[in-house]
């Protein structure tokens, strides 16, 4: 069994590419097979990816404000499209303003995101929360 | 006048007035723009709300002049905004959204519509094309500033035709900075003949004494930018507004953090400039300098934010740069409130009306480092101009292509990505492997010294993480990212 | 070990033992103190906990480390405040009340009921005396940093019993620097008498092996007073010490504003120290030095006074102190809660440690006011001395009293009040009339011209108006007090 | 008749002399006889020099926190003394911290102070007023 594959890539109109070109690396370095869809990226995008890679999450950045916009709708976008377990996690700047990063979770939680990440998370604790949450949906057998 | 490149690089006018009919119609509020009655209305506007002007004094003045970066969804509220600031700014923006940016219309007309819902700005600047001219008027009138187009778009055409017959007396961008930063796939060829649209269209003003002002965007991505390289960008795109008839230009420089380094960037600008405008032959132009509070990641406490952005403030004294651009306390966090924003202005204004009297010069290590930068930037830009044979605009967009021009961390694929910037010893940014961008080889061994002189004193090779620490630095405290 | 000065300047052990006495019957809280037992539990404080270990350390490293100024007037809530600030503070402070400061204990008692009864503090610092050994000894032992007491007392002999006694590893003050700027009619014979008392106290813990950071108070007024008059203050207080048996010295410096002066007045307050402490003899010393954000009236508006915090914690790391002392964003208003004061503390950190890699050093300008103030201090120093005849506090006191020394905006009856300081055009501190404070005709001249200048591009006669404008200048936000 | 005489100085143990100075200097170019007893003056070297002089006004200014100790019954003080029509104007930083300044001049009115002024008070408009609470008080010829 090879190392898990991942799709990472900026949502929207988001140009924003220093934390995605750390987030490739840091996460190819923690043991996935990452396909980055640099920035720009429509949910569509996204979801072919994971199709055609077999991923088991998406990591969606936003980090220019126009998160809400851009976020709302890609978990049914990828029940639509047959992708039943995929992971969604999603981080950056999330939202316009500084708000209340409690809120803001809550917000993208309900929006069907698995995971949501302040801009100054530790990274490999993210990579260590990634390799848990696949290892549960994914590898974990059936409790006797 | 510059005879040869003139015709050479211009569109024949009426070809450029077919197209200006069809970038009219790209957007409905297109048809409410007229040149003749914009330009009447530019005529109307007093010199206190004219960029040039403000400019031209401060200069004269040696004065720094200080700018926010500010736009929200709604009309009425983006008026609020400004005027919040306008007591304690010199000069004020307005900062387009993300959407517009990228031409979206119908996008930013549904932040437009989930802002009116919300109560609250979903979009991050001002969708201008969706409001159209009258309503931009309605800002540009509502203030007793000069206000800037500042943004972000590869196309910026529309945005141009709207805002500048609605009175904005300034435009940032050019067909680089607002590209290869910006957008991922816009082909180069593309957004230059784009932004020599703006810029042609800025020169019919000026040739009916309507002085717009243009600023090319200097910090890139912000994010270690070499000095060399931001500003062989910005003297190319002075020099391609120049070709299209523009007068007036501001070019830019975003902080980097060493303060030998910072001030030498300033000051070779503006040498390098002149040489180069000239070189090329054009003598009547008003030149000025912008400079840019740290660009990158910020820390997220307000008081260090507040540190960064008064040492920001505090160099751009030192070097007298004609305006600073601030940053807020909120800048790690998101868009900044109209409180958070005063904020970010208010501890500039204090710190360049402070220093206003001391300039940071004569000193042996600033001599070599202006020497450098030019040194750089001359052989940098000769090399494009070169691969363009004559032409700036084909030079620019073949040095892309073959990495002779290359921005650390840009998202454009048209972008080769390969120059590894890091810091040296004292934080100034050199650069470990030029990969294709040409430098004279002693000064890619003095860069790649410099850089050794670090490792040594941190005890580990100059690496990939090196580079990543030096990007968290500023938002950790430091500006040299140490090992931890 | 200086053989002759040392015994002359020296009170025969016994008479100072039968004076340790009467000093310890001035309040009740005198009985706690026993010597023995003191230096005791001096030996037992862990080195993380001494300053002269941690001052070393930093100086060694060349970091500058950052300390707030803070005091309550009660025991527990002063342990919240000093626990409060010390995750982002190196060291920390102990602020004294005024009253404590001029030996009126009965009222500080008042402040104490009164601050216990209202339910915040009414006093504007900690009643050391009042509290007593066991109390200031809880408080040291609540924080993990060393702790200095910082004041403002012409006799602080009861002061320093306790407060050495209960663990405190620093002292603040000296016999000038604790009069002429902070008393009225207290004569110099006097508390510079009794400043040796405190330095002999300091000298009996060095040779038990206890070492005590002393550290007069460099600011002085805080009110425009030239470089050559607060270090040479600064060296007489440090002979002073030393004569007694102090080992472990910084000296001070307050902020005046102009970068190449702040920068070389640090600088050559450390070599004229040096220069100076071996020239009387003294060789076993262990030096560093201070650095005070800009001492004199602040801008009330917070962002305002981030950006005079900010930058006096770069001019701090550009000269390379080993300490600086941190002001708040409350300056202008009163004494800042701990949320205030942290947050000076963060700005300062944070500028701190970005500017680390940085020394502004190797300039000419630099140079040339460094040896500018090393022949004003050399000359004064001298006419001091010369005075004295050998005796530096005969000569401290006669200086004062032959207004040789002179304090600008001192309360002191004892200071002449007659030397005027003015900004030059730069922002410098000159002097138009240094009054009989003797200075080379060279260097007086030097300093007229420069105001001259001034005067000159201000189209106005340097005279009191201009002065008045420059004690009221940062707080508007400029250096120099231009006319308005 | 002469320039009116006022006793200006700083209260309590307080050496800030700063202000002080600026305050006997902008008060004499304001036309008063300015009779400044410097810092660190108590109430009754304040009201000793008030009788002395037949001073119309007391300018007391506390800048370092303890103001609210050193001010209260102070009019009392005057009052016991015979003073009975003296003017008192109290400014500076007058309590400890950063507090409400309408609270703060609540706080000192209440103590029987004519004015309270605030540390960036315009010095001028402060003579003025001066001027013309003395005219009302001492010099105003009753209202026919
Ligand atoms: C550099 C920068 C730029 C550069 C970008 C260059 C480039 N192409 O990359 C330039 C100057 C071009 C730029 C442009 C704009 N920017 Co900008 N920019 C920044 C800045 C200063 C630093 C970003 C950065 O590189 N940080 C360093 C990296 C390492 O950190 P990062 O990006 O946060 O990424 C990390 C984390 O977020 C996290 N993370 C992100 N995603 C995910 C996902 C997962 C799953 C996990 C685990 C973690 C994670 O991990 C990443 C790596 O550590 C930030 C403010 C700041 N942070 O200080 C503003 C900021 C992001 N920009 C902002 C805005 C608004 C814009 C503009 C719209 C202009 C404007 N209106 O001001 C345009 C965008 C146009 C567009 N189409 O996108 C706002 C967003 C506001 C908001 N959310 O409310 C910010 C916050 C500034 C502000 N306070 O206003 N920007
Ligand atoms: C310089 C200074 C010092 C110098 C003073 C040198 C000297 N002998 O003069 C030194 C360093 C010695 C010092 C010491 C102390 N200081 Co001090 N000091 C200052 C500082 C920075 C500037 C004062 C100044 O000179 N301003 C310039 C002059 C022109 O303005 P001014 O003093 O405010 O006076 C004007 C107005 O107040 C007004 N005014 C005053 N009285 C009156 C009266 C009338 C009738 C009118 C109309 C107007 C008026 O007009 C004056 C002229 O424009 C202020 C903070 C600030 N303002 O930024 C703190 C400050 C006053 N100090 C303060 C304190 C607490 C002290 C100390 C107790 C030390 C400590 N704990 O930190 C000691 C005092 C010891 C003592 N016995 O008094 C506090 C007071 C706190 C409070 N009220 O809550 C302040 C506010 C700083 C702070 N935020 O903590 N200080």
């Amino acid at each position: 069994m090879g190392p898990d594959t991942i799709v990472l890539g900026v949502v929207g109109a988001d140009c924003h590419a220093v934390g995605n070109k750390i987030l490739e690396r840091v996460f190819s370095d923690q043991g996935f097979r990452v396909v980055n869809l640099g920035v720009m990226v429509s949910q569509d995008e996204f979801i072919d990816a994971a199709i055609e890679t077999n991923a088991r999450a998406i990591l969606v950045s936003s980090l220019y404000g126009q998160g809400e916009l851009d976020c709302e709708g890609l978990r049914e976008r990828c029940l639509e499209r047959g992708l039943e377990d995929v992971i969604l996690y999603v981080g950056g700047n999330l939202v316009i303003g500084k708000n209340d990063p409690a809120l803001t979770e809550q917000k993208f939680r309900q929006m069907g995101y698995d995971r949501v990440f302040r801009p100054d998370s530790d990274l490999a604790e993210a990579a260590r929360a990634l390799h848990e949450d696949i290892r549960q949906r994914f590898h974990a057998l059936p409790v006797a | 006048m510059p005879a040869d490149t003139d015709t050479e690089s211009q569109q024949p006018l009426q070809e450029f007035l077919a197209e200006r009919e069809e970038v009219l119609r790209t957007w409905s509020t297109g048809a409410e723009v007229d040149l003749e009655e914009g330009i009447a209305y530019q005529l109307s506007i007093p010199p206190s709300r004219r960029f040039t002007r403000v400019l031209a004094e401060a200069d004269r003045e040696q004065r720094v002049l200080v700018q926010p970066r500010a736009g929200v969804a709604l009309v009425d509220e983006h008026i609020a905004l400004l005027r919040h600031l306008q007591g304690e700014a010199d000069l004020l923006p307005t900062t387009i959204d993300a959407y517009t940016r990228q031409n979206q219309y119908a996008e930013a007309q549904k932040g437009i519509d989930r802002s009116l819902q919300a109560g609250r700005s979903v979009l991050n600047g001002f969708p201008a094309v969706n409001h159209g001219l009258r309503q931009c008027r309605r800002v540009v009138e509502a203030v007793n500033r000069p206000v800037q187009v500042r943004h972000g778009t590869p196309d910026a055409r529309l945005l141009a035709e709207i805002t500048l017959a609605a009175g904005f007396t300034s435009f940032e961008g050019g067909g680089i900075s607002y590209n290869i930063p910006y957008a991922k796939k816009v082909p180069l060829e593309r957004s230059i003949r784009d932004w020599q649209y703006v810029d042609r269209l800025v020169g019919l003003y000026e040739e009916r004494g309507v002085r717009i002002n243009r600023e090319p965007f200097g910090p890139l991505t912000g994010s270690l930018v070499p000095p060399f390289i931001s500003h062989t960008v910005g003297i190319l795109e002075g020099l391609l507004a120049l070709e299209q008839g523009v007068r007036c230009l501001t070019l830019g420089y975003g902080q980097l953090g060493n303060l030998v380094q910072d001030v030498a960037a300033v000051q070779s600008l503006r040498e390098l400039a002149e040489e180069f405008f000239r070189l090329r032959g054009f003598e009547d132009f008003q030149l000025t300098t912008v400079f840019h509070q740290w660009m990158g990641g910020f820390p997220e406490d307000e008081p260090k934010a507040f540190a960064v952005i008064s040492w920001g403030g505090a160099v751009s004294a030192l070097s007298r740069a004609t305006k600073v651009i601030v940053k807020t306390p909120h800048e790690a966090s998101g868009i900044p409130t109209a409180e958070a924003n005063l904020q970010g202005i208010k501890a500039t204004r204090q710190i360049v009306s402070m220093l206003a009297d001391q300039v940071f010069a004569d000193e042996s290590r600033l001599a070599a480092e202006v020497d450098l930068i030019k040194s750089e930037v001359r052989h940098l830009l000769k090399a494009v101009l070169d691969l363009g044979q004559g032409s700036v605009a084909e030079g620019a967009v073949r040095a892309f292509q073959a990495g002779v021009l290359d921005v650390p961390f840009a998202p454009s694929i048209h972008n080769a990505g390969k120059l590894m910037p890091i810091r040296d010893n004292q934080g100034a940014i050199r650069v470990l492997d030029p990969a294709r961008v040409p430098l004279p080889a002693d000064v890619a061994d003095f860069h790649r010294e410099r850089i050794q002189e670090r490792a040594r004193f941190e005890g580990r090779k100059p690496s990939y993480h090196m580079l990543i620490d030096d990007i968290y630095a500023v938002s950790k405290g430091r500006l040299v990212g140490r090992p931890r």
